[in-house]
């Protein structure tokens, strides 16, 4: 059993409104200097031997159902 | 004649709705700004539905931090009535003083329908009027109405009759033990995901259990020295 | 460096993008014309995008001019205002006016189902409140290709979720819309969006710009590069190498903005802050500067380096064309002007002078201190090319029609009569729409009398007299491929007919017309005959059409949809206890059946 | 200017309804084997220098505010 990260961010160029709401509370909190960006976290448990086909395969979750890659970036790393 | 207090958080979407239903059953609607640090005397609170600060991070996470928030927690923790609906449920588990959090639906889309639910407890200030174990219908509507706690809050709760309310018929949202609504110990703060300000008119609801939150508070209002 | 008017006065013959930009060598020329000199880049992006068929209607205007014809009358007194301002405003008594409007967002809804189909909400929603109306309801009649087809399974639930998403956290109930499936809106679903709001009389408010001196304020959200992939050919010509980043076409709602925007703007109009307004919407600065400007008695001046950006590497083309959403423009008396920016406080929204009216009549728009844009806004907004396309009715259209539904094998038997009906009864396009309507709130606001499943939806206006307002949409689009002028009254008297049997009077119309490319003539014909049907149609009821939208090039693959000419009918009830629902209530009542 | 990464997840004892209706949604993709938590990923840009202090005070809000303890676990660093 190996665990891959997939980590799914809006786009730099696209409206975060979640990220905005975030900012501004930190501030009303007193949390002064801290902008935030919001995004998912997906930690995926694969069975059996991460192959580089397997691999290749949470990719393509990854961009198929985890992102929806018109307004979010994606990134897969395996969990060290 | 009671003053009752209705919260508006940028972002709410039921608190005239609230309101109304107060009028409706009799009583005063005090509205109440999220950015105020006082509750004007009012006799109990309403934390109304809709999205406050978007639903954005979590539902209710960031209206905790209003500044009427302060105020509410502290008036709640001496014992005055509080009813936090949908959203004000949500906003009063982020306070604490709710135990569990409400997440997505199971569904993972947004469900509105009108929801049969078991009153599980006549023991609160918002349900004394109530038959015991009596069905009834409210308004149900929420993305993120799934109630979830870890399992020795879960067995505490069943323990010591703070479940008030239980969904029938059909768990619309995956909440644990189909939780509709929960009360804290002392019965005054009640959460709940369905909508009673909704139950309060033939025109536009599908029936009038609503006012028997009201009835319940006279009650209890009725009973406390003032 | 920045194309200023000095510039391109000295320089001639640059050659400029117009192409990709959309724009025909005419209308360059015409442009050319209008100025007495080439346009500077930051002119050619709003000529360009407010000349574009979206927002000129540049193919449709010549047939949309026979509404005209229908006066202003309503069965219930005359329009308090038209055809030609943002939406509708009908009298309904009392001291009440509602104003409602349908409008399409096809295209950005199968780039990209969810934010597509929430912008289309938040656009609408803000045209009716530039009216000085309160929004209180939205309808969505939907359109998407097959069930079971592939694409399917992600158009359908972005759009719904997306509809839903944005429209329930405005608080809008919904009540009422279309779910239909057609093979051809595969690659090309329809999203209709239709909201109403309500106002008093006096609160009625128009978008233009008067009195010299006034201040021109653009508050709400920040603008960033949303939906300019076409500007972003000008932009690259002022920027080097590490110039502006990749813009998106998608746009991103939020509605919660929205929701402080609303809230914003009725306070603003409840202290009479406001002299003139106008949501930003398509074509965005460029649209509202104009607008405002032209539909005024003076000339304004605005300076791009006050607007507030996103995104700061954004060039000034990109800044007039940007389609942001959750944006406003108001023109506000000086006096006014602290009082307007304490309230967009309050509900913490950004708010920024940006430019005054002025005298004479140019729109003058100015970048790091230069001229960027001299203009005649009318010449912008209103003197747009005008096209008398080609339309011939189609010969396929006889072969079409010749074959009929009495060609198609009949049931034999009872059991195989029983199975048709239980087919048809599960069929998409037939069976129970609730997964879908459940994701719309539709308790909301209390006021919902009747909601899904009504044939009509019913809002109370006024709690203390029970007057109250009904709506329908409705369209069957394939009863327009077969005959675009039968097919587009039915549709009109199918809505009529849904308002009719809830109690409430139809008073007037507002419609979509969904078709496919302008330049094939057999759907400039089917536009045409939809028209003339609706006009005829519409005059016969007595009821006016107040306003509505066209969306044209609606196909996949030189497939045009069937034409959908959807129409929305408004109705007044003056008691909405009176209301009717659409189940049988008392055993023993008779049941009676109308007509032939 | 420094980045630092909070990740949010839901505490294991905690259901989570997201992550396995993503599983399933996988599994009728034809990802078999894929077994998926959902959380959040906040990228928090801090101002200035990334000293000690600043650092506690990011936990600090991630706390108070970018998780919901009761439900979720988080967890604080500083991006490479
Ligand atoms: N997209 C939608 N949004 C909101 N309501 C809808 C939508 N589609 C259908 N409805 C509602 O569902 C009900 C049934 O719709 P439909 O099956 O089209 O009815 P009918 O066939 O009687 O016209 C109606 O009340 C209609 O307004």
């Amino acid at each position: 059993m190996a665990r891959v990260i997939v980590d799914v961010m809006p786009k730099p160029e696209i409206l975060d409104p979640q990220g905005k709401a975030v900012t501004g509370a930190l501030k009303r909190l007193g949390f002064d200097g801290l902008t935030v960006r919001q995004g998912k976290r997906f930690e995926v448990d694969v069975e059996g031997d991460l192959t580089d086909e397997r691999l290749d395969q949470v990719r393509e979750a990854a961009e198929k159902l985890l992102a929806n890659t018109v307004i979010e970036a994606f990134d897969v790393r395996v969990e060290q | 004649m009671s003053r009752i207090g209705v919260v508006t958080f940028p972002g709410s979407l039921d608190d005239h709705d609230a309101q109304r239903a107060v009028k409706l059953a009799g009583h005063e609607a005090v509205a109440l700004w999220h950015a105020h640090e006082s509750l004007q005397g009012v006799d109990a609170v309403i934390l109304p539905g809709g999205f406050s600060y978007g639903d954005y991070l979590r539902c209710g996470a960031i209206a905790r931090f209003s500044p009427i928030m302060t105020e509410v927690i502290q008036a709640a923790e001496q014992g005055l009535p509080v009813l936090g609906i949908c959203n004000g449920f949500q906003v009063l588990c982020e306070s604490h003083l709710l135990p569990g959090a409400l997440i997505r639906n199971d569904v993972r889309t947004f469900v509105c329908r009108d929801q049969k639910l078991r009153v599980e407890s006549i023991d609160t200030v918002w349900t004394g009027a109530f038959e015991p174990g009596q069905e009834i219908t409210i308004v149900l509507k929420n993305g993120e109405g799934g109630f979830v706690a870890d399992p020795d809050t879960l067995a505490r709760l069943e323990g010591e009759n703070q479940v008030v309310f239980r969904y029938l018929d059909d768990n619309p949202n995956g909440s644990l033990n189909d939780i509709a609504g929960v009360t804290n110990a002392r019965g005054n703060v009640v959460g709940l995901m369905p909508h009673p300000e909704h139950n309060m008119e033939e025109l536009t609801s599908p029936s009038l259990d609503g006012r028997t939150f009201f009835a319940s508070l006279e009650r209890f209002l009725a009973a406390v020295p003032s | 460096m920045v194309d200023t008017v000095a510039h391109a006065a000295e320089t001639p013959d640059v050659e400029q993008p117009w192409g990709a930009l959309g724009l025909r060598e005419n209308e360059y020329q015409k442009i050319r014309e209008i100025l007495g000199r080439r346009p500077t880049s930051c002119e050619l992006a709003m000529y360009s995008v407010m000349w574009s068929e979206h927002c000129s209607y540049k193919s449709s205007k010549v047939h949309l001019k026979k509404f005209g014809e229908l006066g202003r009358d309503t069965p219930r007194g005359k329009l308090l205002a038209g055809i030609g301002e943002q939406a509708g405003v009908v009298d309904i008594g009392g001291d009440w006016a509602v104003t409602f409007k349908i409008e399409s967002h096809n295209h950005p809804s199968y780039v990209e189902p969810y934010q597509g189909a929430a912008t289309g909400v938040g656009g609408i929603v803000r045209d009716i409140l530039a009216m000085g109306a309160r929004p209180i309801g939205v309808m969505d009649p939907l359109r998407f290709g097959p069930l079971t087809a592939p694409d399917t399974a992600r158009v359908l639930p972005g759009i719904v979720a997306g509809v839903g998403g944005y429209g329930n956290c405005l608080g809008l109930p919904n009540i009422g819309g279309e779910v239909v499936f057609d093979p051809t809106y595969y690659g090309n679903p329809l999203v209709n969006a239709l909201c109403v709001g309500v106002l008093k009389h006096d609160d009625l408010h128009l978008a233009f710009a008067r009195g010299t001196g006034n201040k021109v304020i653009l508050y709400g959200a920040a603008t960033g590069g949303d939906g300019i992939g076409g500007a972003s050919i000008l932009a690259s010509e002022t920027f080097d190498a590490d110039g502006p980043a990749k813009r998106p076409s998608v746009q991103v709602g939020d509605p919660f903005m929205e929701k402080l925007l609303i809230e914003c703007t009725l306070e603003l109009f409840a202290e009479n802050l406001i002299s003139g307004i106008q949501d930003l919407g398509a074509a965005g600065l460029s649209c509202a500067t104009s607008e405002l400007a032209s539909a005024g008695d003076g000339g304004m001046h605005v300076n791009l380096n006050t607007v507030p950006l996103r995104d700061h590497t954004l060039a000034p083309e990109e800044i007039l064309m940007s389609e942001s959403q959750e944006r406003m423009m108001c023109v506000v008396e000086p006096h006014n002007v602290d009082r307007f920016l304490e309230i967009c406080a309050k509900w913490d929204v950004l708010a920024t002078v940006v430019g005054e009216v002025t005298d004479g009549d140019r729109l003058i728009i100015e970048w790091n201190g230069e001229v960027v844009v001299d203009v005649d806004p009318a010449t912008v907004a209103h003197e747009g090319p005008v096209y008398q396309r080609p339309y011939a009715r189609p010969d396929w259209i006889d072969g079409l029609n010749a074959d009929t539904a009495n060609n198609l094998p009949r049931a034999t038997s009872d059991d195989e009569l029983a199975a048709q009906v239980l087919a048809l009864a599960g069929s998409p396009n037939l069976c129970d729409k609730s997964w879908i309507t459940d994701q719309y709130d539709r308790y909301v606001r209390g006021n919902s009398v009747l909601a899904q499943p009504e044939d009509g939806g019913m809002l109370r206006i006024d709690e203390e007299t029970g007057l109250g307002i009904a709506l329908a949409t409705d369209c069957n689009g394939r009863f327009a491929y077969l005959n675009p002028y039968l097919g587009a009254q039915l549709a009109l008297c199918e809505a009529y007919r849904n308002v009719a049997v809830t109690g409430a009077e139809p008073v007037a119309i507002t419609d979509c017309l969904n078709f496919g490319s302008p330049e094939d003539p057999s759907v400039m014909w089917q536009f045409s005959e939809a028209v003339i049907a609706l006009v005829d149609g519409c005059r016969a009821l007595g009821t006016p059409v107040t306003g509505g939208n066209v969306s044209f090039y609606n196909q996949t693959d030189g497939t045009n949809i069937i034409p959908t000419p959807v129409v929305g009918v408004l109705g007044v009830i003056d008691d909405v206890a009176d209301r009717i629902g659409m189940g049988f209530t008392h055993s023993g009542d008779a049941v009676f059946l109308l007509g032939e």
